[in-house]
């Protein structure tokens, strides 16, 4: 089982999802500008911040060579999580619906929060129980999910809303409190949340390591 | 003016450089001159007295002199670390100023090739009543962020303090650590001549030309605005491209040496690495790619152009360096070669422009001996009253946790992400000190120790300011206890003077004094100091700021998993307080007399600092045993601040009775002297403890309950500590 | 030649950016300004113009989120502007 | 009326964003572009445009590191502008 960790000039997140990866099988670095995905069995697009930022979020990751076979993987179903920067490359990449704005405070927040698993419909959370709830922390300046109304009911009856907001959440103005959405399809997911700095009970949480331990046992 | 003048030399220290060169400087020169020969790179008031520090222990790898120094922390890795101030171009823009502050300190630490893991950062502003601290706070906190989140290092602590003596003159001091393989760590020293020169990173244009000297030499007046074309903006991406590949150049083992670009930017870098070499540089400007075409030699040299670096490699390795900075997407030219000239030559397309002895430029500016004096009437007025006197002990607690300098951080530490890397064992506000376990991955024994470190950031300018000697004292005492809460024991510690213009005798009073205090309190502490930085200066028409002296220090935990905590652990548990036995408490310099706006005393309560070493030994003792489940030391706003504040951080509330402690009343409650803890634990554990720890009351329930004084809930803490700095901003 | 291209949050989506100027402009002394909106301005030099729509769509805007309009200087500028 | 200020960084001083532009748009296949910078785009309804200019030096722009334009319809816009 090969997971395998993209990453872009300006990605800060790569070493600690190779981390999570690697406590739940292979964890293999894949690069920009390398358009082979080596053979990977699951993608994640982690965090950080890819080219700076700058124009928009996400928008010139997008781009980039290892971006095409990413899509193309996605399209045949393989799983692909994308992390906060991850997400909103997904989401310009049109891999995912909707947009992440900038938080109505404007300002970067991290909270360590506590999120509430709204559908199994997806790879990476098919193992967990509709309900529960995860602490997994979030740090994110553009963080408030859009998406137009019709889409967003799409979403909410195709079971496409994964995880939301609870208790105390974060000033992005994220609508419906979401943090968490995946295609029609359930192999990709985007989240703004950070699964990958919540793998060990030491440090916070061990809550996030679920989501890749849910990819990892599927695909055993 | 003569242009030395203009340029902040004084009439003889142009004509020992004309005596050095036999003959008048050109142009480029004497801005080469300037720069290095300014307080900032040279050192010129201060060099004599930082010698005083001790500098040597059993675990310092690499001392002073380095872009950062190092310790050993275990296991074949070494911890770099250094803080660093930005206060000038801070107080001009506060947003850049602050996040180039971290840009510079993190390239400090790269440049000896670890990795950073870790940022803190230390604030001073007026108070925030004030318009101006307000906006400053928002824009510098807002611009350490940008830069830390951005690149991805963790910002796991800091310290921010308002005190009126800042008003004009904020001070931005951060804090940056690192790890690398001790057999990795990287000198600057340039060697080997025919190695070539490479410049990489972003291109240079005319960022804060003039900057170090202009900047940093002189005090804030009148001419701000004149100054400020010269902001440098920082690029945090160009920053994590520069550093990745910095990494991986060393990693491939294709560096002679390395070295960033700081204050005076090619000039200071590339006359430090000839001069550390004892080697001659020639190097050509024309080859430095601009941002700007039409760049003067002179501007080039001297342009502070952030996210730079610089290295010598050996000609037929260049080849490989360029292909992996084009990997990076990073800038990477050939700007010059090794000499054995001893000189550094400057060339203009082949023309020489600029030829000097590197020894002239880095070690022959003059030293000048301080003339210390104690002031003969107060140098600071009185703080501006906020709280009356007479109030009952609750409504004082609830004053002070609200107060600017006792309220919660969240305000700011929310803007960090004190997690990037996934080390951060604790957060803020969770430990007096920051822990990080040094491997994220565990190992595969799942009961083999987690090895950590710890680390702290302290310095209370206005204790300094009562009394030099023992307010450093107390910054280094400080960092040891906190420490010493969180299970660490000192490895070494690095700081930055702050202090206003030591021309001045008070202020090279207040300087000597303090450095007094610093070598004793660290030689008693076993911290030895591995680096540091100096701003001087400090001082507008408002008069200087308060002595700050900021230190940094770094310990060693075994094992991780055993970290302490500050708040309670569970209801049941007895609290103690843990006492040097001359512990004396007193209100004069105390945060509530500040409040109250009474004078400056010129003298704080002794240390006794054989008692407090030893103190801490059997704090840190009793956390990493697992005796004391919490473990917090009294400062700011003394014992019910405290224990006020190990409510916060649990939720838990407590019934104490502090008779059995002296001094009694106000004294006992709200006075401060370092030489205490406040910690809990099992009833029968704690009441072993020996002399130096009293049982005072147990944990549990809503409130905290303090005999004879005052009770008060826990939800009610909470909404004042909480709302304290918050209110305060937008 | 110079261009430039300007964009702006779609109308209806929340621009926090542009309420946060509109509430501090008042207590700066500032009366009589409303409906104010932050967006992008990227200004380049481009030697054929008829690619800059492409340009918007597929890299300069995002079209769920963001409008945007190109100017090309094909008369002179309204005085007071570049 | 509606006013817009164009918000530029200074000429001169870093523009990272402009550059990240600049070397995206070869690898999509638009050639022939430079100078590309990148800034903001206020724009707002006013009832006394002559206090544009303070409101860019006290608020809007940050005066240290950028440089704006104030635009007001003084005349119709150029076709193709809003
Ligand atoms: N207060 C201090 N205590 C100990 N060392 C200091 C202090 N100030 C400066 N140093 C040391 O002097 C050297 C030069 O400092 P600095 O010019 O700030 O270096 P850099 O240019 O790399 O930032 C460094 O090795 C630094 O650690
Ligand atoms: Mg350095």
């Amino acid at each position: 089982m090969k997971l395998g960790v993209v990453a872009f000039p300006g990605t800060c997140d790569d070493r600690d999802a190779l981390d999570a990866c690697a406590r739940v099988g292979e964890a293999v670095p894949l690069w920009h500008a390398d358009a082979d995905l080596h053979g990977v069995d699951a993608v994640v697009v982690p965090g950080g911040f890819s080219y700076g930022d700058h124009l928009r979020v996400g928008a010139v990751a997008r781009f980039s060579p290892v971006m095409a076979a990413v899509a193309a993987f996605a399209r045949d179903g393989g799983p692909v999580l994308g992390i906060c920067n991850g997400f909103q490359i997904l989401c310009e990449a049109g891999l995912l619906p909707g947009a992440l704005l900038p938080n109505v405070s404007l300002r970067f927040a991290m909270r360590q929060t506590t999120l509430e698993v709204l559908s199994q419909a997806c790879d990476w959370t098919r193992p967990l129980t509709v309900g529960e709830r995860l602490s997994i922390p979030a740090k994110h300046t553009s963080g408030r999910y859009f998406a137009p109304v019709e889409t967003l009911r799409e979403l909410d009856d195709g079971g496409q809303i994964v995880l939301r907001y609870v208790e105390d959440p974060l000033p992005n103005g994220s609508v419906a409190d979401v943090a968490g959405v995946c295609n029609a399809a359930g192999n990709v997911l985007g989240l703004m949340p950070h699964p990958e700095h919540a793998v060990d009970e030491l440090t916070g949480s061990a809550d996030g390591l679920r989501l890749f331990a849910a990819v990892s046992a599927a695909l055993a | 003016m003569s242009a030395w003048r203009e340029l902040g030399l004084t009439d003889d220290e142009y004509a020992l450089i004309v005596g050095k060169l036999g003959r008048e400087p050109n142009g480029v020169e004497l801005a080469m001159f300037s720069l290095m020969w300014s307080e900032h790179c040279s050192y010129k008031h201060s060099k004599p007295l930082l010698r005083t520090l001790p500098t040597e222990g059993p675990r310092v790898v690499m001392g002073p002199g380095e872009n950062a120094g190092a310790v050993d922390v275990g296991g074949g890795l070494s911890c770099a670390f250094k803080v660093e101030s930005h206060n000038h171009p801070s107080a001009v823009e506060p947003f850049q100023g602050a996040a180039t502050g971290v840009g510079g300190i993190l390239r400090d630490i790269f440049a000896v090739g670890a990795r950073p893991i870790a940022v803190l950062d230390s604030l001073r502003f007026g108070e925030p009543s004030s318009d101006r601290t307000r906006y400053l706070l928002e824009h510098a906190v807002a611009g350490i962020g940008h830069y830390g989140n951005s690149i991805g290092v963790a910002n796991v602590g800091g310290e921010i303090y308002f005190e009126e003596p800042y008003e004009q003159n904020c001070l931005v001091n951060a804090m940056c650590l690192g790890l690398i393989e001790t057999d990795a760590l990287i000198r600057s020293a340039a060697a080997g001549v025919g190695n070539q020169l490479v410049l990489f990173g972003a291109r240079t244009g005319r960022d804060g030309i003039g900057g170090a000297s202009v900047l940093a030499s002189a005090e804030l007046g009148e001419l701000d605005a004149g100054k400020r074309p010269t902001v440098q903006i920082g690029d945090p991406f160009e920053e994590k491209k520069l550093l990745e590949c910095s990494l991986e150049l060393l990693a491939a083992g294709l560096l002679v040496s390395l070295q960033d670009l700081g204050a005076a930017g090619l000039t200071s870098s590339a006359s430090e690495m000839a001069s550390k070499g004892e080697v001659g540089l020639d190097l050509d400007v024309r080859r430095v790619p601009l941002r700007e075409a039409d760049m003067e030699p002179f501007e080039i040299m001297v342009s502070e152009s952030q996210e730079r670096m610089l290295c010598v490699v050996e000609p037929d390795r260049v080849e490989a360096v360029l292909a992996l900075c084009a990997k990076w997407e990073v800038n990477g030219t050939v700007i010059g070669e090794v000499t054995d000239s001893g000189r550094l030559r400057v060339l203009d397309e082949g023309a020489v422009v600029g030829d000097v002895p590197v020894g002239a430029l880095v070690d022959d500016c003059p030293v000048y001996e301080l003339e210390p004096a104690p002031p003969a009437t107060p140098i600071y007025p009185a703080p501006t009253r906020t709280l009356e006197e007479g109030l009952d002990p609750a409504a004082t607690l609830l004053a002070l946790l609200g107060s600017a300098n006792l309220a919660s951080r969240r305000w700011a530490f929310q803007q960090y992400d004190w997690l990037v890397g996934s080390r951060t064992v604790r957060r803020p506000e969770t430990c007096d000190a920051a822990v990080l376990v040094l491997d994220p991955t565990p190992p595969a024994d799942p009961d083999a120790p987690r090895p950590g470190l710890a680390v702290s950031i302290d310095g209370n300018g206005r204790r300094v300011a009562c009394d030099p000697y023992r307010g450093a004292v107390e910054a280094v005492v400080e960092c040891s206890a906190n420490l010493a809460c969180a299970g660490a024991e000192p490895l070494g510690m690095t700081n930055c003077l702050n202090f206003g213009n030591p021309e001045k005798p008070h202020i090279a009073w207040q300087l000597t004094r303090a450095i007094a205090g610093l070598a004793d309190a660290c030689t008693a502490m076993g911290a030895p100091v591995v680096g540091g930085n100096v701003s001087l200066y400090n001082e507008s028409g408002g008069g200087p700021i308060y002595p700050t002296p900021v230190v940094g220090m770094v310990g060693e935990l075994p094992d991780a998993r055993a970290a302490g905590q500050l708040g309670w652990a569970r209801e049941g548990d007895a609290v103690a307080v843990v006492a040097a036995a001359g512990w004396a408490p007193a209100l004069a310099g105390a945060e509530l007399s500040k409040l109250r706006g009474l004078p400056l005393p010129s003298e704080l309560p002794a240390a006794e600092l054989g008692e407090l070493h030893a103190l801490h030994a059997a704090v840190r003792q009793g956390v990493r045993s697992g005796v004391m489940h919490s473990a917090h030391d009294v400062a700011e706003g003394g014992l019910a601040v405290a224990l006020a504040e190990c409510c916060l951080a649990s939720g838990l509330g407590a019934s104490v009775d502090l008779a059995p402690l002296a001094p009694h009343g106000e004294a006992g409650l709200f006075g401060e002297a370092p030489g205490a803890f406040v910690v809990s634990g099992a009833p029968e554990t704690l009441a072993g403890l020996g002399a130096a720890a009293t049982v005072v009351g147990l944990v549990g329930g809503v409130s905290l309950d303090v005999a004879g004084a005052f009770t008060l809930p826990v939800t009610e803490l909470v909404r004042v500590h909480a709302a304290g700095l918050a209110d305060l901003l937008p | 030649m110079r261009a430039r291209v300007l964009i702006r949050p779609k109308a209806g989506i929340l621009d926090p950016q542009g309420q946060t100027v509109e509430r501090a402009l008042p207590a700066l002394g500032f009366h009589g300004v409303s409906d104010v909106h932050v967006g992008r301005l990227v200004e380049l030099e481009v030697t054929d113009p008829s690619q800059l729509e492409a340009m918007c769509e597929q890299l300069l805007a995002n079209p769920l989120i963001e409008d945007y309009d190109v100017e090309v200087p094909t008369q002179p500028r309204p005085p007071g502007a570049l």
